[in-house]
């Protein structure tokens, strides 16, 4: 079921060098929504189309998203001030799929790419499953200050904290579970590289979110093309094309 | 605006659809209000699958958006076989906007969908490469829009619409072609090409380079070319061309058009199309003819 | 972006120029920061005065805005006599944008031109009514374009450019058939025609009902067409429609544009100019050509 | 002399149904400005063009204009917070002329036509003349609440308060000094019908309001097409061609 909900916002936190977390009161999305979910918000005054975020917690009615702004979608929603409305459609997509534990699951996360990670997490643990998160950034100040895992392990690409590389480089091999990862799509290619059976949430422009605009394709090894917003934006890392998934958003790592 | 209306030979729910492209088949669009939909037009089909465009594939514009699809879809078997039997449940029309790179293949789709219970009636996308004549589209010129127009009308006991392409130096001179031709009605317009640049990598925003621009952007010119289209034949014009609100439609509409189609707007508000049916009731009295 | 530029026989001293009908006759606007303008082109003139269209004469659509002002001017020996004296004393180049309704008007005005202190070229306005061929825009014809071009080329030692006029089913034919008739470089684009209705009224919101569309909105059709004609002409091509920011010309320089030049923006910001050259020194490395 | 500062909004307070006066910090503005002049005013996020407002009132760096919402930019105006910035271009045109006392000036003003109306009396009085002000509205909740003359007479067309009329029906032929109006177009024309030498502050659209574009054309009666932005917006009454200036503006008054 997908809702579009007038979505007041609620609260706003800086957790990384310009990178912040917004909590809309959207109830219906907030209630359904599951892990690697979207909302597509839109804004008014703001651009023509809405903008899609992953869903970062589900609190209560407030769904919570975390970004930086890149550009005019992004600026206008941290531009918002208290109690201004945008309109919230969702939950849309194909979120993480979990097998009950015992079991462990590694959330692997570059820069924005934590977006989904916190509530991959609540989903992880209420299915019994163990939780090892690795997050990687340009460098310690780009890190996200909140993490939600029984173990974490942190990598910068200038080596100003944890292991000195990209997230990959940090997952310590005793760590390796079932994979979730989520970053710049350069950096989901590597994990492919290495755990074909990864569930990776990718990002593509998209049009409408809803399925009917064929915006959002993305290349699967099948050969064809599909939606990211309608079978995706989670699939499984071996089953994408990466040479032809654009980078698109310049996240602040390298993979 | 309540009450259905016949707009050449296919039997509206209300005067607004829901355009090609930007409605799926029809089944995908949550929370429209299909109370309110006049009918809808599938998304464009070849005979045979497409696998379509590599990506980016969209890009924003101011006001607008540039898409380069490339006609991805199933073929016109899978189409038959996955959603006309759905569509024939429907209480609005659905008619199927047909494509091919040659008349003959237009010619083919159309009989092939001639008949098929769930179809009301075929829009034909006359802006495809025409790869007989060095990729210009069929639209460009008035010889080969009749062309296809009389081989698809031919071919079919269904309603025929031909969907203009914009960017020719006189839409006129199209339309009187396809109206001679056998067209029922005119959809006026199709996307404008259009291009951006991302500066970072100084190529061109989408994998096609080029991309079809829509939305609020082009509807003064889709205004002024519908307006054009409507006074130079005598079949209905179907007004298509950045309508996001009531007032928008009414624009179309005091251009001399019978219908109109709403395509982006569906993408920023899944029920746009609900609302501006609601929106035009205020208008009702405006469309009488002034004494 | 800093130095002059040589652009079909014009000294620049930017890339950035204000386009025709936006800045006058460069003696109005204020708070523009002159040192970066690369160049004007005066506002369209005739041989004689013309009152121009009755108001309303411009409309706001979604990031754009109509006009119909009809040329309105002085006339060529006003121009001559109270403008072309300033120009002279200005240390950016002023070309004049000649308009006319036959072939021999275009070619008097031009002769009158030849030789006028303070004028550096002449911009030809395609986008008029050929009075002689039912008002159809000599710009919509590869040979009456060619025409206008060669019997101004015959009667000027001036550097000649020409205004390409973009709703054109193949505006390469044009820009090649403007080329061989010895223009020097060309301007893409002028505005395109467009509408829009008055619910109040029922009417135009334009007095003269048709108006030329401009600003943002039309910016991914311009850099297409610009993109095409540097693609199929070899002299300069000066790329022109919705620029408002430095991110902006650069897309137009990345399509193969020399230099642009910049309109509505300066209606915005009367400084836009002089905003968008200084953005653009953040691009330079941009422009060197790929290693 | 013409600037373009940032200037934020600093007031706002209702002055009839649906009217509301709006005070921006645009010092330069404020010192310069004279009666019948206006403000070129930018919204980001907002509209493409600017919107031209006659100048209400100007005390110390303080610019105020006087508004209905009307359309997308006039709501985005009316919406603003405290503290956001609009660009504000301006002073533009020619005012009102007038010349020294002694002497009586007739301010006669339809709806929102009030607005240049404080600043010419304002300019009058330091001029040694006598105010009366004639003011018109729909009804009385429309009239504004701020008048600032010598005598003040009410017209309303529902006759709920003052004479049962239009502004014109209620000037008292003892209170005809030289005659200052604003209002809609076509109140104007009346008045140039009863006083041809009446200064009128006419409205037009406006592309730039600095003379470029030739958009804000007024027919004048030797032929002529001129600039509200630039010749304009106050005029002889008698110069104008009124059958040729459209009504624009649906002001909630009749003329
Ligand atoms: C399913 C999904 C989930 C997402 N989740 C998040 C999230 O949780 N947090 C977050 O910050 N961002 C997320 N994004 C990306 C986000 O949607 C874009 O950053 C946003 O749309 C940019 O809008 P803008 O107007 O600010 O930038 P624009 O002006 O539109 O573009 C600025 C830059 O962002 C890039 N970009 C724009 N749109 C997209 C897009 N849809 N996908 C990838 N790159 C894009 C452009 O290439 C450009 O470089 C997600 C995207 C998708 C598809
Ligand atoms: C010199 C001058 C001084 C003005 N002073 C004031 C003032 O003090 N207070 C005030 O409320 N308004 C004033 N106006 C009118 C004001 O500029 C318009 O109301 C405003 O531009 C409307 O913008 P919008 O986006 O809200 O409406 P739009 O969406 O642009 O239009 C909505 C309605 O307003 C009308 N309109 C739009 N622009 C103009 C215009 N420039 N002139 C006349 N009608 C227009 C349209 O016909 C339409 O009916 C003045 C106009 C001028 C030219
Ligand atoms: C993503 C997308 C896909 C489209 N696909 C088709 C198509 O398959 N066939 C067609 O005739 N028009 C297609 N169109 C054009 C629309 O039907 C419509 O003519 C155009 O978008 C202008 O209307 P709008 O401004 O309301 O979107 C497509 C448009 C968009 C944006
Ligand atoms: C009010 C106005 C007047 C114009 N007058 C002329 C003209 O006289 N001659 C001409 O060739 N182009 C004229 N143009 C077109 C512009 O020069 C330019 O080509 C067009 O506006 C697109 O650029 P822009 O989007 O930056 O405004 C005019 C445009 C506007 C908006
Ligand atoms: S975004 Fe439109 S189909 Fe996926
Ligand atoms: S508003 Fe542009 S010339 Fe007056």
């Amino acid at each position: 079921m997908t809702y579009d909900v007038p979505a007041p916002l609620v609260s706003r936190r800086k957790v990384a060098r310009e990178m912040w977390v917004l909590g809309f009161e959207a109830a219906p999305i907030a209630r359904t929504v599951m892990a690697g979910q979207f909302v597509n918000l839109l804004m008014r005054p703001g651009p023509l189309l809405r903008r899609p975020f992953s869903v970062y917690r589900a609190d209560g009615d407030v769904v919570e998203i975390v970004l930086s702004a890149v550009g005019e979608g992004t600026e206008r929603l941290l531009d918002l001030t208290r109690g201004e409305l945008v309109s919230a459609l969702g939950p849309l997509g194909r979120g993480f799929q979990l097998d009950a534990g015992p079991g462990r699951v590694t959330l692997i996360s570059g820069g924005l790419g934590v977006a989904p990670m916190p509530l991959a997490a609540r989903d992880a643990r209420a299915l019994g499953l163990e939780v090892a998160w690795v997050h990687g950034a340009r460098t310690q100040a780009e890190l996200c200050s909140e993490a939600d895992a029984d173990r974490y392990y942190w990598a910068t690409d200038d080596g100003s904290t944890g292991v000195h590389g990209s997230a990959l480089d940090a997952v310590p091999p005793s760590e390796v579970g079932h994979v979730l990862a989520c970053g710049p799509n350069r950096m989901l290619a590597a994990v492919a590289a290495r755990w074909p059976d990864a569930q990776v949430a990718v990002e593509t422009y998209m049009g409408c979110g809803t399925g009917v605009c064929l915006g959002c394709a993305v290349p699967r090894t099948s050969g064809v093309y599909d939606r990211a917003c309608t079978e995706g934006p989670v699939y499984r890392a071996g089953s994408i094309r990466w040479a032809d998934l654009p980078a698109h958003l310049h996240y602040r790592v390298t993979a | 605006m309540s009450g259905s209306l016949d707009v050449g030979g296919v039997r509206l729910k209300s005067p607004v659809m829901a355009a090609s492209g930007t409605f799926g088949y029809g089944t995908e669009v949550p929370l429209c209000d299909r109370r309110h939909l006049g009918g809808i037009v599938s998304k464009g089909i070849f005979l045979q699958p497409r696998l379509g465009t590599p990506p980016p594939r969209i890009a924003e514009t101011p006001s607008g958006m540039l898409n380069a699809i490339g006609l991805q879809g199933p073929g016109v078997e899978a189409l038959i076989r996955d959603y006309a039997p759905q569509w024939a449940s429907w209480d609005f029309p659905v008619l199927v906007n047909v494509n091919g790179e040659t008349v003959g293949e237009y010619a083919e789709l159309a009989a092939r969908l001639d008949g098929v219970l769930g179809v009301s009636g075929l829009e034909i996308n006359i802006s495809c490469p025409n790869v007989r004549e060095g990729g210009m589209f069929f639209g460009n010129d008035p010889r080969s829009a009749a062309a296809v127009t009389s081989a698809v009308r031919q071919r079919t006991s269904l309603p025929v619409w031909v969907k203009l392409t914009p960017a020719v130096t006189d839409i006129t001179e199209i339309a009187r072609a396809c109206e001679e031709a056998g067209a029922d009605a005119l959809s006026a317009v199709n996307t404008f090409v259009g291009m951006s640049f991302d500066l970072q990598s100084r190529q061109p925003r989408l994998a096609f380079h080029t991309g079809g621009l829509s939305g609020p952007a082009i509807r003064p010119l889709a205004v002024y070319l519908a307006h054009r289209t409507a006074r130079a034949v005598s079949i209905p014009v179907v007004g298509i061309g950045g309508i996001a609100a009531a007032e928008d439609a009414m624009e179309f509409l005091l251009a001399g058009c019978r219908a109109v189609q709403v395509g982006t707007a569906t993408f920023v508000d899944p029920n746009a199309i609900g609302k501006i049916v609601e929106g035009l009731r205020r208008y009702e009295e405006l469309l009488r003819p002034p004494d």
